[in-house]
């Protein structure tokens, strides 16, 4: 029989708190229904809290969970500057924090990130193949968000390595509706543009708004689009009959949820964890889904186990944990 | 013009209405019959607009019973009284009058609450509104929308409205307060057709005057309560001693000294917009000048354009000598040159404040302290002394400006004034709306201002022109057209000027 | 002669200027200046046409609605929740959501009218309430085919999806031939409301009744118009028009984001303003709005055309709006 | 004895609630009731209170300034930028977001009063530039350390950071003793702002006269009021508030996020019309206002803590505030 930690005699007291930046969208619906199941299985306590978007909120909330003394607080996104403040207080006072695309330098904190830059590069290369190094793309993406600047930077690099790959037109906006803004500009450029015949959006908002405008002009035919995340939302879109949307790169946000309690639970339990906890991503393909006949999140895991449960973090103790709470 | 046959009679019996605090109406009991004219007056405050409240639907509760023809009638939602041909013309009209929409659409209303028709032409609209209009000798465009109107014919244009619904019973509170003699005659005119037409009329007036002309009967209301009830119109004097508990002597005090000091304020040429021609007159110490005129004869431009409250186009103002120049009121007040405007709820109250507050509003600065901090104490002591210089009534400075009655009000607006030290006091139409009594009180206090200052009184009453002033101006399209001094005034002189019959 | 100039330039100068901009985007862009692009245009500022009537309304009886941009969002969760959670008919799913919209807005007025709480306040509870429960309805989520259900204990994927008819109403074209696509589904619907609510206003003695509440609530009740029914009536059309909208997104985005209604507030107001204070009309109109929806419109898609960065446009648009608006009003100060 | 009751209801009416949501959320949890985080809930609502304030001064002169929100989030932007681009010492940076508030303040008097543009309007405009600037200023890009220069054509990393002493601002604490963590900042920045307008507006000739300006401003223009200047002073004030409060913000965040200060509008008007409409004043003023922000920071601090999922927090924020109007405008209308 394994030793339990001694915290974790009645996991029931051990309380992780978990402060997003959103909460709004399948993606982090998702995530939370992970982290919600991690915690049940574990028996552990996980208190949740959502700042809409609103960096001084959840500084707020940060500091309040920090007054209530939780063991442990996983942070989901933000920006570092405002964040490291408390986060080093937390740390100070003996609280565990890990983070979830949120760049922390401070190595007592494990961050969990689903790695932008190959997300960038596998995307933006598939187009290009794809196209075999010929392509006019409206590319539709924005700057000031650091994984869609990650992502940005290898598609520099992929136009400098294609030089037939041309970015016709730019767009983009995040806004509160950022799907259908995106949809009314995408109708003006592609038809100042009639020369375009890829896209590629580097969030599946973005996405959506494109696909959305291109099938709704009737213009199926003549794009590829590419994209980055996937949820059942954006599959249910892939593999409408006429979807232009074609392949998109992503990990599932469940699973991220379950590794960020996993992770924060392991390290109140006196665990030591690397400091980069890395999600592979998957390129996704549209002939993919449909030749698998998958509608859901559920199935596409079951048809690609790499999309699911990562294998990181499973110290024998929580394991075991785990099997006790099953029965 | 429609035509009713049939007589009619409204009755309220033991009318009661209470605020709050104060019983407004106290069992009164009155009679309107048809082709009747019924007078009723009242001091400020005595409960006449209450009375005609009830009777127009107002209140949603009072008590007692009204009855047309001996059957009892519920007045609960001025649907109510439209419906049993119960009008009325407010003292404030524009509370009658949407100022957004044509005089057409105001004149049919009542038709858009009914459910004749849901289609509205504009065409129709204007051309019906012309038709009617000039069937009842109303020379107001039709479509001009109301906010640019004068007063005179938004009043108008709620007596033709009424006039097309067929009404049977019309209220007019205090419809002259705010028309000169011309149009006041042309009202009398109309209240006679009214009359020949079985229209019963509730008059209501400050002006007692007015009252033998038209009414044929008078309700005398004091505190609420029925005072007295005269089956004919007797002598004013009667009217008066019941109006109010004390016996009246002459309404305009006896002015003793006529010797003036130095010129205080000289004005050359005066214009402003095109409703005021190039003026120039002259007051001097101790003086009181009156400006007199019809509606429209530009006193009101005139006095505003002094004080700075509109831009003139051209002209000199000189005080004690020297050319200032003013370009807003606060300059003018700088200069010791006060204004009491003309519609004191409008431009002179602020109505949800205490009376404290709007007496010490000009000369806050003299009762601050550190940082502007308001010193309490003195505030109240100065508010409390001017108050009593115009014996406010009720004597609480802390209720608020609206709760007073219109003479009280008139009061309270004059007494901020006489906290600073006036040069010239220019006072615009201050006893409009005002009882006999407060207006002799008001009238007291504008002589003794005028021992320490100059006071420039413009009024549409000719009388109260002849009654203190001690030199007046006579205007007509902006111009002074005539200039006469006490001993030579004569209201017959005078009214032809402003009539433009004498040049 | 200057008076006439100065008349015109108030009565038509807005509309000068969207002429203006019309001309320089057909001049500097390729496909500005095309039919399916007026359509388009047309279809991108439908919603916010729709809405901002709907804010009109409640302007023109002298109140104020902040709760639509709130409202448009819980009509977008609503309806598409009972398709895709609930598995309900879709021409159930607009009667429901209608059917709410109509209840927001009794409680707008309830909250106005019965207790009289001020405009801006209420509608601000409503708002917040309406956004509340948009988050509510689906736990977070957004609403799309195959998401698991969020009431189900078991968390089971729904088999209820949006389906094509619901889909017309935002995606679709009618009047189709052969060279030409049709004019979208949403255009119809917003002149259509366009339409109906100018002849109301215009033409009928409810319009009459509308302006009269507005300009003198205490002369339209002498006058015996029963003001309350009115100005329910105002918060209800206003309610209504905003779920219109919300259902009208819907379509148009084929599923239900959260606070995808959010928006439009700040825009239909200004819109609705915009219209009120341009057109020489001095009062809410719904072509002034409908203008001041179209003008905004237009700048977006030609800026975009022209590749201008997402990140000045917002910029561009505020600098136009206040230039616009300080030309008309210093030109009107002018003829004073 | 009735109707002391219902005065002291409608007087004391959100305060007795606010003490029975206190001591519930005391009892119903561990950590709510201590001083710490009493602390906490004051400094989570201290930008709120601070910019809610200054539209209570818009309000007061019977304005609106719906331009608040942009503004604060064009200080945070603004301030940051300057440091963090263009390497400009703190105090300058503070002084140079001021001064661009002041400027912003003016831009709306200049907008309302010299164009008499309608004020909602006219601040709608200004919203729309000020979030343009936002967004131009760093070409949509947050502000943060270590960013790329969006206006270095060589799109080189800045060097420049936000030092301690602005960070001081929203982070840090006086009067820390052993066993206490100390006051937070913002609390003494908000504090000092609620007093002073308090003073201000309540005990001062200039409080009178922008309640009069407010009250009637044609009285108070005769009655020798400078009214256009009040009216300049209240629209600037208000700029010059939402300025601090993006001040506070930037720092308490400590870098500029683009539209951080939007959702503060929504939550500034409610607040400043819930301490008007029930505190039985019947006029906007400091303190209710002040409370109206307490309010929802001890809601939104107690549901946290009874870990109350985050989508109905929303619902239930709605549903107090209408059932608090409601109920207090109840009360009224049954004390008339
Ligand atoms: N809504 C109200 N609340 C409290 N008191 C009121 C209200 N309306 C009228 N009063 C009071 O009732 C009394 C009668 O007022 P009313 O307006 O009927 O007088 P009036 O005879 O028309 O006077 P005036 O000649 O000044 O018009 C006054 O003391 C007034 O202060
Ligand atoms: N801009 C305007 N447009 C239309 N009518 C106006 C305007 N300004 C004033 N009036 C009306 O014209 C009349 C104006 O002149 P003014 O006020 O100078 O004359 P007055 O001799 O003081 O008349 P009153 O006896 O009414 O005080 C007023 O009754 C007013 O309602
Ligand atoms: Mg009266
Ligand atoms: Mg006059």
């Amino acid at each position: 029989q394994v030793q339990l930690p001694k915290k974790f005699e009645n996991p029931k007291n051990v309380r992780i708190a978990l402060v997003r930046e959103v909460g709004e969208g399948s993606f982090f619906e998702r995530y939370l229904a992970g982290a919600q199941s991690m915690a049940r299985e574990l028996g552990v306590t996980l208190l949740e809290a959502t700042a809409h978007g609103d960096m001084a909120r959840m500084v707020t909330m940060i500091e309040n969970f920090i007054t209530q003394r939780v063991d442990a607080i996983i942070i989901d996104h933000g920006r570092p500057d405002p964040l490291m403040p408390k986060i080093k207080e937390a740390l100070d006072r003996g609280i565990r924090v890990v983070t979830f695309d949120l760049v922390v330098d401070d190595n007592r904190v494990p961050e969990i990130e689903q790695d932008d830059l190959l997300i960038g590069y596998l995307i933006s290369k598939q187009l290009a193949v794809d196209f075999a190094g010929n392509a006019n793309v409206i590319y539709v993406n924005v700057g000031g968000f650091a994984p869609l600047d990650k992502r940005d930077k290898m598609w520099q690099i992929i136009k400098w390595r294609f030089p037939g790959i041309k970015e016709v037109a730019k767009i983009g906006a995040v806004t509160g509706s950022t799907a259908a803004d995106t949809q009314t500009r995408m109708e003006a450029a592609m038809k100042e543009k009639p020369e375009a015949n890829a896209v590629l959006a580097m969030w599946d908002e973005f996405a959506k708004g494109a696909v959305r405008a291109i099938m709704q002009a009737g213009k199926s035919d003549q794009f590829k689009v590419y994209s980055v995340d996937v949820t059942t939302e954006d599959i249910q879109m892939m593999i409408q009959q006429n979807s232009p949307w074609v392949a998109t790169v992503g990990t599932d946000s469940y699973a991220v949820g379950r590794l960020a309690v996993r992770a924060a639970a392991a390290l109140v339990g006196g665990e030591k964890l690397p400091k980069y906890l890395l999600v592979e991503p998957q390129l996704i393909t549209r002939q993919f889904l449909v030749d698998n006949n998958i509608t859901n999140m559920d199935e596409l895991v079951k048809a690609l186990p790499a999309l699911g449960e990562s294998n990181l973090v499973w110290p024998e103790w929580l394991k075991a944990l785990t099997e006790k709470n099953k029965k | 013009m429609p035509c009713l046959p049939n007589m009619a009679v409204l009755r309220g019996n033991n009318l009661s209405k209470k605020f709050p605090g104060v019983l407004a109406l106290d069992k009164v009991d009155i009679e309107i019959k048809s082709g009747k004219v019924h007078a009723l007056v009242g001091a400020n405050g005595a409960g006449k607009s209450t009375l005609v409240k009830i009777l127009t639907g107002y209140y949603d509760s009072y008590d007692g019973s009204v009855t047309i023809d001996n059957q009892e009638v519920i007045l609960r939602t001025p649907f109510d009284a439209l419906h049993n041909g119960i009008e009325v013309v407010h003292q404030e009209v524009d509370t009658q009058l949407v100022p957004t929409l044509t005089v057409a659409e105001n004149l049919y209303l009542e038709n858009f609450a009914n459910r004749y028709g849901t289609i509205v032409s504009t065409r129709d609209l204007k051309k019906k509104a012309e038709k009617d209009l000039s069937d009842i000798g109303f020379p107001i465009p039709a479509f001009e929308k109301v906010e640019n109107l004068s007063l005179h014919e938004k009043q108008q244009l709620v007596i033709a409205r009424a006039l097309l619904h067929k009404v049977k019973f019309l209220i007019l509170d205090e419809p002259t307060s705010s028309l000169s003699l011309i149009e006041a005659e042309k009202l009398f005119e109309l209240v006679k057709k009214l009359k020949a037409r079985d229209v019963g009329i509730l008059y209501i007036s400050q002006r007692l005057d007015e009252i033998q002309i038209v009414a044929d009967e008078v309700t005398v209301l004091r505190n609420g309560r029925k005072a007295a009830y005269f089956e004919h119109v007797p002598q004013l004097s009667k009217i008066v001693e019941a109006m109010l508990d004390s016996p009246q002597e002459d309404l305009f005090p006896k002015k003793d000294l006529r010797q003036f000091g130095q010129e205080i304020l000289r004005v050359e040429d005066l214009k402003c917009l095109n409703r005021v021609n190039g003026v120039s007159f002259s007051v001097r110490k101790g003086e009181i000048l009156a400006i007199t005129g019809l509606t429209g004869a530009g006193k009101t431009e005139t006095l505003k354009a002094i004080f700075g409250a509109i831009r003139a186009n051209n002209g000199k103002i000189f005080v004690n000598g020297k050319q200032i120049k003013i370009t807003s009121p606060v300059d003018a007040i700088k200069s010791g040159i006060y204004l009491v405007p003309e519609e004191r709820r409008k431009e002179g109250l602020i109505l949800d404040k205490s009376a404290r507050e709007n007496i010490t509003i000009p000369f806050l600065k003299n009762f601050c302290g550190f940082l502007g901090k308001i010193l309490k104490k003195n505030e109240c002591n100065h508010a409390k002394s001017l108050a009593e210089k115009v014996r406010l009534v009720p004597f609480d400075i802390e209720r608020q400006a609206q709760y007073f009655s219109g003479g009280n009000q008139q009061k309270i607006v004059v007494s901020r004034w006489l906290g600073g030290k006036p040069k010239v006091l220019l006072l615009d139409e201050p006893t409009q709306g005002v009882d006999v009594g407060a207006k002799k009180e008001i009238y007291q206090l504008i002589i003794q201002v005028a021992k320490e200052s100059a006071v420039i009184l413009a009024t549409s009453e000719i009388n109260e022109a002849v009654g203190i002033a001690d030199r007046i101006l006579v205007m007509r399209n902006g111009k002074i057209v005539a200039e006469l001094t006490y001993e030579n005034a004569d209201s017959k002189a005078i009214m032809s000027y402003a009539a433009g019959v004498k040049q | 002669m200057k008076d006439r100039m100065t008349n015109f330039l108030l009565k038509y100068g807005v509309i000068t200027a969207l002429v203006v901009l019309i001309v320089f985007f057909s001049l500097s862009t390729r496909a500005f200046f095309s039919l399916d692009n007026f359509f388009d245009i047309l279809r991108a500022v439908s919603i916010l046409t729709i809405v901002a009537i709907g804010v009109t309304f409640s302007v023109v009886v002298n109140g104020m609605d902040v709760s639509v941009g709130a409202v448009t969002g819980f009509a977008v969760i609503f309806s598409t929740a009972l398709m895709v959670i609930w598995q309900i008919p879709w021409y159930i799913a607009i009667v429901g959501a209608l059917l709410a919209g109509i209840g927001i807005g009794l409680l707008n007025s309830f909250l106005i009218l019965k207790l009289r709480i001020p405009d801006l306040l209420a509608t601000l509870g409503t708002l917040y309430l309406a956004q509340g429960l948009q988050m509510w309805i689906t736990k977070g989520d957004a609403v799309y085919r195959g998401m698991t259900n969020p009431w189900d204990p078991m968390r089971q994927v729904t088999k209820g999806f949006i389906p094509k008819e619901f889909l017309t109403i935002g995606q679709g074209f009618v009047f189709k031939t052969e060279n030409f696509r049709g004019i979208p589904v949403p255009v119809i619907i917003m002149l259509c409301v366009v339409l109906i609510t100018w002849f109301l206003l215009e033409f009928t003695r409810f319009g009459r009744a509308f302006y009269a509440v507005g300009g003198n609530i205490e002369a339209a009740r002498l006058a015996g118009i029963p003001v309350k029914k009115y100005r329910t009536a105002a918060y209800v059309i206003s309610a209504l028009l905003a779920t219109l909208g919300g259902l009208v997104l819907a379509s148009r985005i084929g599923s239900g984001a959260v606070k995808a209604g959010d928006p439009y507030l700040l825009d239909a107001v200004a819109s609705t303003y915009f219209g009120f204070a341009v057109l020489g009309v001095r009062r809410p109109n719904v072509w002034g709005t409908f203008l001041g929806a179209v003008f905004v419109g237009v700048m977006l898609n030609g800026l975009t055309m022209l590749n201008t960065p997402w990140y000045i446009q917002d910029f561009i648009k505020g600098l136009v709006l206040v230039s616009a608006l300080g030309i008309s009003f210093a030109i009107r100060k002018e003829s004073r």
